[in-house]
Formats: C-alpha cells, sequence, structure tokens
C-alpha cells in the first residue's frame, strides 16, 4: 500500500513536471511532438531509476560532505551511458534529442530525488519512487508534447488528424507554444490535484 | 583492460580525489557550526508561520527554544501540546502539559438581535467601517461583519454566517490569534477550549450603561451583576457595566446562563436543559 | 489666473444658497455641547449637573498646549454631562444644557459697531484668543492660538487667509465674506499683529465674484492686506495647495507651513478672531450652510454651538422624504452622519442632504489603471498604490510610498471610474502606518 | 423614512465610468473603421464584426463558465479587444483564424491574468502576435485596397509599402528608386495602402485621437512621445544615409504606427501611471519600433515593440513616481 | 547502519572510488557502443549521399576549399562499375534564418544537379523548414537544373528559384549553399573533366 502511494504520487499528486516544476529544461526544449516527449520521458525514468537505485544502494558508504559529488558522477555515468546506447542502437531518436539527452546530468529531477528521496530511503522505495516519478514526468512531457503536436501541427504520434493539413499553429511548435502549453497544464495539474486531494 | 579504459580510469579517479581533497579543506576552512537540533525542532513544528506563539514564524521558535533550552512559556497553538511533547521527547526537556485553546467570538449582535440602523457603503472592510462609525447596529463595541476576522485565518477555520452577519469558529481552530489582531474591536478572544469542547462566556463586550446598550442590542450585557451573585466560584467580575467570566476559575457549573435577563451569557457543545426555566426579561435600568 | 499646479480636480459646484443672506438660528431647546470639538486633547468640564450658566460662560477648559476651551452657547441648567452620539458616530463626552432664556456672560459686547482700533498687545492677542476657544474654523479644528504663536527660530512673513471654499455647495464663508467683510478684515489685522507680519493674503475662488468685488472696495482701508481670485479648482482649501497657489512655496512633506514663512486661517477664524478680541465674546456660534438638492431652502445660518442637526434642517425646511444620506461638512470631505440629531460643532461648516438616487456608489470594478487618481492627487501621491498596499496591510511600503502626506481630500475617489474605495483603504492605510511611526518613535 | 447611509467621503462621483471611456475610445475608432470599409469592403466588415462578436462570446463564456464570476461583457472591454484586433489583421484573414485570435486575446492574454485591469499585455496586440506567430503565410498576405466591394474571395493581395521599402533595402536598392513603388504620400495618409485592416488611414486615426483627447481618454504624453521618438530616431538614419533609410515621414504614416501611438500603447492597463513614466515608456516603444523596423526581420515593429513596453511598465512604475507635492528636488 | 564520518581519508577514497567505477563502466559501455555508432554514422552518411547521386559501388571523398574561403567542402566522387556517376558535396552556409545550414548537393559530372537533400539546421519549424524533403517536395525544384544556365537566386532577387512562402531568408541561403557547392565544384572539379575529359583522382 506504501509502495503504491510512493509509486502513484508522482503522476498527479507530486508530478515533477506541473507541480513540483522540476526538469523544465527538458520539458520545454523537447516537447515538440509527443514522441519527442515520451522518449525524452523515457530516457530520464531510466537515469533516475539507475542513479536512485545506485544512490540507495551505496547511501550509508557515502561520507556526508562528497554525497552531492557522488551523486553527479553517478548520475553523469548513467545519462553518459543512455547517450551512446542510444547514438548506438536509435540514432534517429538521438537526432532528434541529442542536445538534450547530456542536459539530463544537469536535470534537477535526478539530482532532486537522489537527494531528497534515495539518499533516505531502502532500495525498494528508492526504485519504486524512481519509476513513479519517472513515469509522472513521461506522462507530463508526452502531454505537453502531444499538445503542442496537436495543435502545431494536427498530428499525434506523427498520425495525422486532418489529412492533408499539416501546417498548424505554429506557435505552438516553436518557443513560445511550450511555455503557454506549460501554464495551462500547470493550472489543469493544480484543479486536478485539488480534486483529488 | 585496455588503454581507453585505463586512460579514463586514471583520469577521472584523480580528479574525482583532488575533488575530495579540496573539499575536505574547504570543509575544514568554513566550518559553520549552527546547532543541529534547531533543524530537527523546526522539522517538527507545522510549518505555518502563524505567528501565534508571537514569533516571527517556526522557525524563530525553534531557534528560541534550542536557545533557551527549556519549553518555559513557548507554545505552538496549531501543534499543541502533541508537537511540543515531541519537541521535548527530541531536546530531552520536560513539555508542561497546557491546556487546549480556542477563540470565541464575543458578540451576539446578529441583524435581528441589533437591528441596523443606518446603511454603510464603502470599502468593505472592519478596518475602515471602525473608523468611520459605531457600525450599522449603532453599537460601538459590536461586530460589523465585514469578515477582516475570517480574511485572517489562514487555516480555514472561521466563516461568516451570512444570516446572522457574525462569524462563526470552527472546531479547527488552532487559536493563532490572527483574528484576535484582525479584529478592530477586540471581540474575538483566546479562551481555554474547555472539557469536551464545552464553554461558557459572555458574549457581550459593549460598557455602555444597560440602557443605552439595550437600546442598540436585544442581547448585551447590561451589567446588572445577577450572574455574579450566581456565580458560586468568583469566576465572574462585573467591570464598566460589563461581566467578564474568568475561564480559569469557571467551572462550567451551568448556573449563569439561566440568570441572565437578556440571554448575553453563552454556553456551548452541552447537552440540551431538560427543562429550561423561562428566562425573564425585565427591563433594564437606564 | 493663480491656482496650485499638481493635481486638482472640478467637482459641479451646485453652490445652492450662495444666494440666501445668513440668518439667526432660533435658539433650540436642549444644546448638546461635544468636549472634543477641536483637534487635540478633549476639555475638562468645569461645571456640574445642575449648575445654571450664562451664554459665553465657559464650561470646559482645555488644559492641555493643543486644546481649546469650550464656553456655553446658551444660558440655562447643565442638564448632564454623558456621553453623546456626535458627529462622528460615536458617543463622546458632552455637556448637556437645557436652555432657559438668552442671558450672557458680563463683558461681552453683543453690539454691531465696528470696532477697528485694536489695543491688545500681541501676546495678549493669542491668550485672549486661546482664552475665547478660538479653533479652525474649515473644519480641521486645529487650535487657532497655537497657530498664532511662530515657534522659536522660525519666522512669518505672509499670512494667508483662506477665502477659497473650494467644497462644492458650501457657502458659509462666502456669505461671511460678503456680510461681515469688515469685521472679518479687522481680524486679519488682529492676526497680523500677533504674527507680526505686514502682509496677509486673501484668497477667493473667482465663482465667488461678488465676494472679491465687495473685499476689493474695502481693502484699501486696510493696509497690507490683499485680495488674490484664484482659478477655481478642489481642493484649492488645503492649506499646503493654497500656500503653493498664493505665494509659490512648497511646504516641506510633513512639515507645517511655518516652515516656508506661512500662517493659514479661514475667513471664519477671523471673524471669530475679531469677535474674541474686539468683543470680548468666545466661540459660541459659526454659519452653518444647510444645502443639498432635496432641500427646500437652502440657507445659512448663524446657529450656536451644540444645537442639533435637525433644527437646521428643520429651519431649511424639513428633512426631504428621499433622503438618503446627510452629511456633515462638504461633500468631498465631509462625514456622513448616523444620526441627525447629532449636535452642531465648532467645525461645522454645513450640513449638507443627499437625495437617495445620489447616496450610492458607483459599483466597483476592477483598477483599469488609468491613472487618473495619480494625475489628480494634489500630493502627487499614487492612491491606487497606495489602496492596495494598504488592504494588503504592507504598511511599512505605505510610509515609503508617503501615505502619511495624503490630506484625504477624496479626490482619488470622485475621479476613479472603477468606483474603488481608494480613499477608504488609503484613509485605513494611513491610521495603521502612523500607528506603527509612532511605536517606533516611542 | 429609509435608513441613511453612511460611507467615507467624498460623497460626491464624477460621471466618469470603465464603460463610457470604452465606448467613448469604440466612438473615436469609427472614422478608421469607415476608411477600411471603403478600401477593403465586405471582408473588413466581416473581419470586424467577427472578432468583436467573438470576443464578446468568449468573455462570457470564461466568466460565466470557467471563473463562474460575474459577467461584464457589456462593460465595453471586449468589444473593445475585439475592434482593435480586427483592426491589426488583414482584412483577407480566413474568419476562423479571427476567432483564435480573439480566443487568444480574451482567454490568453486577459482572463488568464484576472480579467480587465489586470492583463499585463495587451490583449489585441498579444493576439495578433500569436496569429502573426502561428499563421505567417496569413498574416503576411495584406489585400491591396480598392474602391468598396462585396467580394470576399480573389483579394488581390501585394506588399505593404513598408515591406517594399524593407525588401528593397535590404537587396542594395536605393530608396529613391523604390519609393515611387508605393503611393503618393498623401495617399498613403488617406489610407490607400496595403496593410491591416484599420491601420491604413494615418489621418482617420488621428481624428479618432483627437477626441479622445479632448475626451480626455488619453492624454497626450504617450502618443506625442512615441511618435516623436520614431520621427526622431527615423530622422537621424534618413541623414546618415537617405538612400539606404527611409525618411521619417513615411515612417510616421505607414503600417500599424498610427494605430500603435493612439490606442495600443494607450491602452490604460498596461501603460505607465505617471507622467514621465508614459514619456519613457513612449520613448522606449518608438526606439524599438524604429529598430525592429530596420535592423529587425520584421517589416513592421510596432505590435513587438508595444508588447515588449509592456512588460517594463511595472519596473517604468516603479522607477517614475509623480512628482510629490513638497518632495525636495534632487540635484537642482 | 550508519553513516560514514566525514573524514579526509573517508572522503578522498569513496569520491576516488565512486570516480573510478563510473569511468570503468563508462569506458566499458564506450567500447561496446563504439563500432555501433561508427556504423550508424557511416550508415547516416552513406543514406544522404545515396539519395543525391545515381546508383554507385565505391565512394571517394576529397575536400576542397570553397573559392570564396571560409570551412572546406567535402567531395564524395561515386563511382559504378569505376565510372564517375555523380559527386556528392557537403556544402553549407551561414546565411539561414537561424544560423548555419548544411546540405548535401549531388551533381552529375557534367554539372547538372541531381537532387538536394539538407543535413542539419535550425531553421523555423513550420517555415524554413520546408527545405526539408519529408515536410515539403521544394526542394524538388532543384531536380536536374544547371546552375550554368540557371540562375540560383530565388525569384525576388531576379533569380529562377521559387521563393518559400514567408520563408524567403531561407529559401535563400539554401540557393547560396547550392551555389557554393557548385562554385567549388566548378572550379576544382568542372574545369579538369573539361580540359581533361575524365577527371584523374
Amino acid at each position: 500500500m506504501k509502495q503504491w502511494k510512493i509509486f502513484t504520487k508522482g503522476f498527479i499528486k507530486d508530478n515533477p513536471v506541473f507541480i513540483l516544476l522540476l526538469g523544465l529544461c527538458p520539458a520545454l526544449g523537447v516537447t515538440t511532438s509527443a514522441f519527442n516527449g515520451l522518449g525524452m520521458g523515457l530516457a530520464t525514468t531510466f537515469v533516475l531509476l539507475g542513479s536512485n537505485t545506485v544512490v540507495s544502494i551505496i547511501k550509508n558508504v557515502i561520507p556526508n560532505k562528497v554525497r552531492i559529488p557522488s551523486f553527479i558522477v553517478i548520475i553523469a555515468s548513467f545519462v553518459t551511458i543512455v547517450q551512446l546506447t542510444m547514438e548506438a542502437f536509435l540514432p534517429d531518436l538521438f537526432e532528434s534529442l541529442g542536445l538534450f539527452i547530456p542536459l539530463i546530468v544537469v536535470n534537477c529531477l535526478v539530482m532532486g530525488r537522489a537527494e531528497a528521496f534515495a539518499s533516505k530511503n531502502n532500495i525498494g522505495s528508492s526504485i519504486v519512487d524512481a519509476l513513479g516519478m519517472g513515469l509522472g514526468f513521461t506522462l507530463a512531457l508526452t502531454m505537453l508534447g502531444g499538445l503542442r503536436e496537436i495543435l502545431g501541427a494536427y498530428s499525434i504520434f506523427g498520425i495525422q488528424l486532418i489529412p492533408g493539413v499539416t501546417d498548424g499553429m505554429l506557435v505552438f511548435v516553436l518557443a513560445p507554444g511550450a511555455f503557454i502549453g506549460m501554464g495551462y497544464l500547470i493550472i489543469l495539474f493544480n484543479y486536478l490535484k485539488k480534486k483529488t486531494a | 583492460m585496455n588503454e581507453i579504459t585505463l586512460i579514463s580510469v586514471i583520469s577521472l579517479g584523480s580528479l574525482g580525489t583532488i575533488a575530495a581533497i579540496i573539499l575536505y579543506m574547504v570543509a575544514q576552512k568554513f566550518k559553520v557550526i549552527e546547532d543541529p537540533r534547531i533543524d530537527i525542532v523546526a522539522d517538527k513544528l507545522p510549518g505555518a508561520n502563524c505567528g501565534g506563539c508571537g514569533l516571527a514564524g517556526c522557525r524563530a521558535l525553534a531557534e528560541e527554544i534550542v536557545k533557551k533550552e527549556s519549553l518555559e512559556g513557548m507554545s505552538c497553538p496549531p501543534g499543541g501540546n502533541e508537537v511540543m511533547g515531541e519537541i521535548a521527547k527530541v531536546l530531552g526537556l520536560e513539555a508542561k502539559e497546557q491546556d487546549p485553546t480556542i477563540a470565541v467570538v464575543r458578540c451576539s449582535g446578529s441583524r435581528e438581535n441589533a437591528p441596523p440602523k443606518v446603511k454603510y457603503e464603502g470599502d468593505m472592510t472592519c478596518a475602515f467601517a471602525h473608523n468611520l462609525f459605531a457600525g450599522e447596529g449603532g453599537c460601538p463595541k459590536g461586530c460589523l461583519s465585514y469578515g477582516d476576522c475570517v480574511a485572517s485565518c489562514d487555516f480555514d477555520a472561521m466563516y461568516m454566517d451570512h444570516k446572522t452577519g457574525l462569524p462563526v469558529i470552527k472546531d479547527n481552530c488552532v487559536s493563532c490569534g490572527a483574528c484576535v489582531k484582525a479584529c478592530p474591536r477586540s471581540i474575538i478572544e483566546i479562551r481555554k477550549r474547555g472539557k469536551k469542547d464545552r464553554r461558557i462566556f459572555v458574549s457581550c463586550i459593549n460598557v455602555e450603561k444597560g440602557g443605552v446598550a439595550r437600546k442598540n442590542c436585544q442581547v448585551a450585557c447590561i451589567g446588572c451583576g445577577k450572574c455574579v451573585k450566581e456565580c458560586k466560584f468568583d469566576a465572574i467580575t462585573l467591570e464598566n457595566n460589563l461581566a467578564y467570566i474568568d475561564f480559569n476559575k469557571c467551572t462550567l457549573c451551568r448556573k449563569c446562563p439561566p440568570v441572565c435577563p437578556t440571554n448575553a451569557i453563552h454556553e456551548l457543545n452541552f447537552p440540551p436543559r431538560r427543562q429550561r426555566p423561562e428566562t425573564k426579561a425585565e427591563p433594564a435600568e437606564a | 489666473m493663480k491656482t496650485f499646479k499638481l493635481g486638482g480636480v472640478h467637482p459641479p459646484e451646485n453652490k445652492l444658497s450662495q444666494s440666501a443672506a445668513i440668518e439667526v438660528l432660533p435658539l433650540p431647546e436642549t444644546v448638546t455641547i461635544p468636549l472634543s470639538q477641536h483637534l487635540g486633547v478633549p476639555a475638562n468640564p468645569v461645571v456640574k449637573k445642575g449648575d445654571s450658566v450664562k451664554a459665553g460662560q465657559l464650561i470646559a477648559k482645555g488644559e492641555a498646549f493643543i486644546s481649546a476651551n469650550i464656553h456655553s452657547s446658551v444660558s440655562g441648567t447643565v442638564q448632564k454631562i454623558d456621553d453623546v452620539v456626535d458627529t462622528s458616530g460615536y458617543r463622546k463626552k458632552a455637556i448637556v444644557i437645557k436652555v432657559e432664556g438668552d442671558i450672557w456672560e458680563d463683558g461681552i459686547d453683543l453690539s454691531k459697531d465696528l470696532v477697528k482700533d485694536i489695543s491688545l498687545s500681541p501676546q495678549e492677542i493669542v491668550s485672549r484668543v486661546n482664552e475665547k476657544g478660538i479653533v479652525g474654523m474649515g473644519g480641521a479644528t486645529f487650535p487657532s492660538h497655537v497657530k498664532l504663536m511662530v515657534p522659536q527660530g522660525k519666522t512669518a512673513d505672509v499670512l494667508i487667509i483662506n477665502g477659497v471654499e473650494c467644497e462644492p455647495y458650501l457657502t458659509s464663508d462666502h456669505r461671511l465674506m460678503l456680510e461681515k467683510a469688515e469685521e472679518m478684515l479687522v481680524g486679519i489685522q488682529i492676526q497680523m499683529k500677533a504674527l507680526n507680519v505686514d502682509r496677509a493674503i486673501i484668497g477667493v475662488e473667482n465663482n465667488k465674484p461678488d465676494a472679491i468685488d465687495h473685499l476689493m472696495k474695502l481693502i484699501p482701508e486696510y493696509p497690507g492686506i490683499s485680495v488674490e481670485p484664484l482659478k477655481v479648482k478642489y481642493p484649492q482649501g488645503g492649506e499646503k495647495q493654497l500656500i503653493k497657489a498664493l505665494v509659490n512655496r512648497e511646504v516641506p512633506s510633513g512639515k507645517l507651513p511655518i516652515e516656508v514663512g506661512c500662517v493659514v486661517h479661514n475667513v471664519g477664524t477671523s471673524f471669530a478672531v475679531y469677535e474674541a478680541v474686539q468683543k470680548n465674546k468666545p466661540l459660541v456660534e459659526r454659519v452653518v450652510t444647510v444645502t443639498g438638492k432635496g432641500v427646500k431652502e437652502p440657507s445659512n445660518f448663524v446657529a450656536r454651538i451644540g444645537t442639533p442637526i435637525a433644527n437646521l434642517i428643520e429651519a431649511a425646511g424639513g428633512i426631504p422624504e428621499n433622503t438618503g444620506k446627510v452629511i456633515n461638512g462638504g461633500p468631498m470631505m465631509g462625514k456622513a452622519l448616523s444620526d441627525i440629531n447629532a449636535p452642531v460643532t465648532k467645525g461645522t461648516s454645513g450640513i449638507l442632504l443627499f437625495p437617495q438616487a445620489e447616496t450610492s456608489r458607483k459599483p466597483v470594478h476592477n483598477c483599469i489603471r488609468c491613472g487618473r487618481c495619480a494625475s489628480i492627487c494634489p500630493m502627487g501621491l499614487e492612491p491606487y498604490l497606495l489602496a492596495v498596499l494598504a488592504s494588503h496591510k504592507r504598511f511599512d511600503d505605505c510610509e515609503t510610498e508617503k501615505v502619511m502626506d495624503c490630506i484625504e481630500c477624496g479626490s482619488c475617489l470622485y475621479i476613479c471610474p472603477s468606483g474603488r474605495p481608494l480613499l477608504d483603504q488609503i484613509r485605513v492605510g494611513k491610521n495603521e502606518t502612523g500607528k506603527m511611526i509612532r511605536l517606533r518613535n516611542r | 423614512m429609509n435608513l441613511l447611509t453612511v460611507s467615507g467621503s467624498p460623497h460626491v462621483y464624477t460621471e466618469e465610468s470603465v464603460s463610457k471611456i470604452m465606448y467613448g475610445v469604440l466612438f473615436s475608432l469609427i472614422p478608421a473603421a469607415l476608411v477600411s470599409f471603403y478600401f477593403f469592403g465586405l471582408a473588413a466588415i466581416m473581419v470586424t464584426l467577427t472578432a468583436i462578436v467573438s470576443c464578446m462570446f468568449f468573455e462570457f463564456i470564461i466568466q460565466k463558465y470557467l471563473i463562474k464570476g460575474p459577467v461584464t461583457i457589456f462593460d465595453g472591454s471586449a468589444v473593445i479587444t475585439g475592434a482593435l484586433l480586427a483592426f491589426i489583421v488583414p482584412a483577407s484573414l480566413p474568419l476562423w483564424m479571427v476567432v483564435i485570435g480573439s480566443l487568444v486575446s480574451i482567454g490568453m492574454a486577459k482572463m488568464t491574468f484576472g480579467g480587465l485591469g489586470k492583463n499585463i499585455f495587451n490583449p489585441a496586440l498579444v493576439g495578433r502576435v500569436f496569429l502573426m506567430i502561428s499563421f505567417p503565410v496569413e498574416m503576411n498576405m495584406y489585400p491591396k485596397p480598392t474602391s468598396f466591394s462585396t467580394q470576399l474571395t480573389d483579394i488581390i493581395t501585394g506588399p505593404t509599402p513598408l515591406a517594399v521599402v524593407k525588401e528593397g533595402v535590404a537587396q542594395g536598392e536605393k530608396v529613391s528608386d523604390l519609393l515611387p513603388e508605393v503611393p503618393e504620400y498623401v495617399s498613403l495618409l488617406m489610407g490607400n495602402m496595403g496593410g491591416s485592416v484599420g491601420e491604413i488611414s494615418a489621418l482617420a486615426i488621428l481624428l479618432g485621437g483627437i477626441y479622445m483627447l479632448i475626451r480626455k481618454i488619453i492624454t497626450w504624453e504617450i502618443p506625442a512621445s512615441y511618435l516623436g521618438s520614431v520621427m526622431i530616431l527615423a530622422g537621424i538614419l534618413w541623414m546618415i544615409d537617405p538612400e539606404v533609410y527611409v525618411d521619417p515621414l513615411f515612417h510616421l504614416i505607414t503600417g500599424g504606427l498610427m494605430l500603435g501611438a493612439i490606442y495600443m500603447a494607450t491602452d490604460m492597463v498596461t501603460s505607465p501611471m505617471s507622467r514621465w513614466g508614459m514619456i519613457v515608456y513612449g520613448i522606449g516603444c518608438g526606439f524599438l519600433t524604429i529598430v525592429i523596423r530596420i535592423f529587425g526581420a520584421y517589416p513592421e515593429g510596432v505590435a513587438f515593440a508595444i508588447l515588449i513596453m509592456n512588460a517594463f511598465v511595472p519596473l517604468i512604475n516603479r522607477g517614475f513616481k509623480p512628482k510629490r507635492f513638497g518632495e525636495e528636488v534632487k540635484n537642482g | 547502519m550508519a553513516k560514514k564520518e566525514s573524514t579526509f581519508i573517508n572522503m578522498v577514497l569513496t569520491l576516488f572510488l565512486v570516480t573510478a567505477a563510473a569511468s570503468f563502466t563508462l569506458a566499458t559501455v564506450y567500447n561496446l557502443t563504439a563500432e555501433p555508432i561508427a556504423q550508424a554514422r557511416e550508415a547516416k552518411r552513406q543514406f544522404a549521399i545515396s539519395q543525391v547521386v545515381p546508383e554507385f559501388d565505391r565512394l571517394e571523398s576529397k575536400n576542397f576549399l570553397p573559392p570564396d574561403g571560409g570551412d572546406s567542402l567535402e567531395f564524395n566522387f561515386a563511382y559504378m562499375n569505376n565510372e564517375l556517376v555523380g559527386i556528392a558535396v557537403n556544402t553549407w552556409t551561414n546565411r539561414g534564418y537561424s544560423g548555419r545550414i548544411t546540405a548535401m548537393v549531388g551533381f552529375y559530372p557534367d554539372g547538372r544537379i541531381f537532387d538536394v537533400v539538407h543535413l542539419q539546421h535550425k531553421e523555423t519549424p513550420g517555415l524554413g523548414d520546408k527545405i526539408d524533403k519529408s515536410k515539403s517536395d521544394w526542394s524538388d525544384q532543384f531536380k536536374g537544373i544547371d546552375p550554368e544556365t540557371t540562375t540560383l537566386k530565388v525569384r525576388k532577387d531576379n533569380g529562377d528559384i521559387d521563393a518559400i512562402t514567408a520563408a524567403t531568408i531561407t529559401a535563400r541561403a539554401y540557393c547560396d549553399a547550392i551555389q557554393r557547392a557548385y562554385d567549388t565544384f566548378a572550379d576544382h572539379v568542372l574545369s579538369q573533366t573539361k580540359q581533361e575529359g575524365e577527371p584523374e583522382l
């Protein structure tokens, strides 16, 4: 039951993007389409999972004062692993996300969970937390990407909604659209949070 | 182990080592001595920063507690004894059980009891109306009913009863005292919660002479002194035409409410009386 | 034509009673004389219940520096000294006297003869003004003797007489300037002597051309006094605005007019000073305008202090059926009364009756940030900002935004197209900020 | 007798109210509207009506069902937003795009911030910029002015005079060679040029502006400092090289400058309060307009200039206080 | 288990171990992925080349400097049965609306353009990105034209190329990139072909 709560809190109540406002850089940068959002979300989830697991394993071995540098090294390693693997085996996705993959290192979501959760909880909870938070992040990015794709290109996951019409409201493909969509999704999530609370 | 592995392990490893050495030196140089217990205590506090303890916020209270190393005279109204007990446990101190308190509204000047004599227009705040005039009902101490107290409540423990025009305090009041400060007429008072939430108090603060007070409000305390005579515990004092029940002396015996000719004494959360004697509405002396 | 530069509004003038000559109001049955009719410390009663008093007799003594004596306005018996609802809407201490005849204290010259020669020395003038309980009759009721005593190290070089009457509707000063001009001019000379200045300027708005002409004709006989017509603009009657308009000096923020060598007195005060010094008559009556669109006979009365306001309204033709608001003072700065039986005090310059249709404020909308309040504020403040700061209880910021400079002229609330209660909120801010400052200075 | 009313002073209030101001602005827009109806025909009328109706509709929907507060669609502010939005889009814009622009203006720029008086940016301009970024193709096709026609389709489009000059200069052509390609100045002043619905006739807009000045709806500071700074900056550049930089008068009477300076920049909600603040704001608008027009990617910079300066308004309000009475003058 | 104290030896040791472990893992992953990454990159390049030249079985690469200076261009000579069938030029321009655009231009040996495909750009999505073949067939108009006889400029600039609506700058830049490729091609390859009939490389 407790694990379930840890797992689900990342979806709405503590949604990393729309409620905790963590990891906004990738959330705004890569979400030009639902697919990009999904890819970035899953990549981050993987890093989160890895770093949370390792951090919670070695949390008692690490002296307090070198905690942060160690976490960063661990996170950076996982990010590099993702980057290399993706470039090798998913070159297309890598091309559209390429610039933002290294930025996962400084995504405060990953660091934040490592510091705030994994370094205080056991492995099981940490993994569940990483999965919940990562999926919440993925959900948020996919939603934002989907919204922008629907309005900006009249398509979702690359499937045209109106045959023959490809040019949507350009502003949603551009950076301002990311901010606008973000703002209204934050409103929506705060509303949902209030409603479910 | 090939070359790349070797180079990366050596370079990154030595980088880590150097970083650790620098960190250690920096940590030695800039050691900050802050009592770690402050953090622990602050963690325990509710974090509402309501100011009910009389200090500038929860952190300030935590610092004060740790500095003084005692809980003497400290209280956290929202957290109550539970929180203070926890803090005491953490610090190894002894917490004095404090009687739980709650805010009460000492005015019954509803629209029915104190019918409006003029109409007010303008900024709907008590703060301004209080400066402008005595209030629609004419009682210079009565509730203005524009809800400054409700606006000041951070705990959602108050609401305005739109029928009577009086604020009502709910049971989740933490007695932080914000409403007491917000009321320009000092109608609200922090009182002891009482056993089973039972309370008896004079619901009026008008100090005018009986006749004058009564003219504006049917349920004003007219200072007749009947309750003072009735009370066997010296809990009731009469000053400036106004009776006041000391909540530390009151034993909740329920003797005084029936004798009040204007029903100014209120009892809360008591079971209904079996046969309530008719209250004689005696004409008050001018 | 001269006027002040910063801000100002021009509400409809509606001077309905400007051609009604001053009438003497019949004595009421009882008078209620509040003990606090002036700015500062209330006076202490020196009579007790049952005493019989004569008109002009001292009944309460102002003992503090900023306080004023209070005299009985009628002869009769003291009925009680009790809390009575006054014009503030609150119960305050007052002396209630039952009127019996009209016997005046000895030594008071009730004749209408003009006495021009000033026999008293400056010190004697000041103590006479103090003794006779003269206060500023423009509305602020600041004890006049305090103004006539120039503090050490400061010098006054010009006396400014406020005949502006910038409030719409009110005409009491206007009528006084027409009917008691000579007495008033002598009063001005008395004040000039007390202050040791050789220049006095009477500022009159040019919506009173008859008063200006009348004074112009008379002033050659009174050296040093000049009359200056001013453009009609509210709040020209504010001390600081009037000084700016007449001699182009700006009183620094938080300072008194003496800082720039000016002393400002109202025409009504000048008349009262004349009566006190030349006729030995204390301030027991004043000119009160009773007006309003529904009033049958808008009039100007000489009323004894303490007369119930209801009596004045009755004398002006009774209270109209649809009256929605009764105001003590002018429409811009006056106070709405909650009880029309409240007494006339030394500061009551007019009684204004508004019909129900004109009582209500405009519906309140969001602030549309049109900036009109800021552009018309005669003190150069930003009312929209002060109102927001005050309603959010940010009194520190109120102080840095100079809320204490606000003269509560009401121009901001008058001009606001959104009908926002700006002045209401600023007043709260001013009160609370004042409290905060006093607490800090203690 | 009725109960007496008690309220704080003052007890008299001006006749002016929010809706009177708003309808005053609307009234002053009539000349500009007539000119555009003459030149662009039924298309302009349709765009204007669509914008006004949809702005009111969206305001109604949002206030009634989303905010669940009082509905104030008749206070005139939504009508103005609609009219102004219509005035700054091409007459040939498809009507559904006008509806989207209205939704953005009302929903995003106005209601999201809390409704009338709380918005940071001018709603009409936000709507326009949103449309411009979203539908660059349609928003860059300006119909050529003709005499009144009821034709809705097949409108001949052509570049605005500003675009002609900008493109030409970018290609290294001389201004003196380009000017013959655009109508005479007198003709431009009357509104005979390609452009958005209501911004074409500088003269008609000036008329409206004078009406608003007389009714004291706007003050002279913002339009004067805006137009003045555009004149001066364009004049300086023109004096440096009249073959590269077009003369200041051309800048003044083409594009949306007049409409922007008189109606958009002076929007009460989004402009500064104090006199000096207004002047600084106007100069900022003028500077940015010229910078965007001459050095930027777009031929027209009024909308962006005003929106950028809108963002500075809180700062300007903080920095430029009205002159306080009795304040000691600093440094003489 | 209590946390380790922050002593000197602990700090240094932990950080060293963490970094060493991390770098070892990374080096391993690098070694594992180096090959596939290189393959992926090469495949991408091959794909781009194959789009702009006729079918080939052998590639030769050589770099030439463009006549107006700047970065050198990579020429990929494509052979089919040892006969030169096309030259794919990796060209660039800095005149894009938002920075550099790179493209692969394929020429027939006689100088006609076979096809053009973009490689990288940061142009406005929805407007400038119409140079992308997957987004629009705009760039098909370059197919088969001979830059010798066709002016590689948009019509607005008195050229023969249709501009992209509302993105003239991008179209202009793309023309510039192709022109650069052609100029270099003409300088270094075409002149030789014309003199010698067949370039010897």
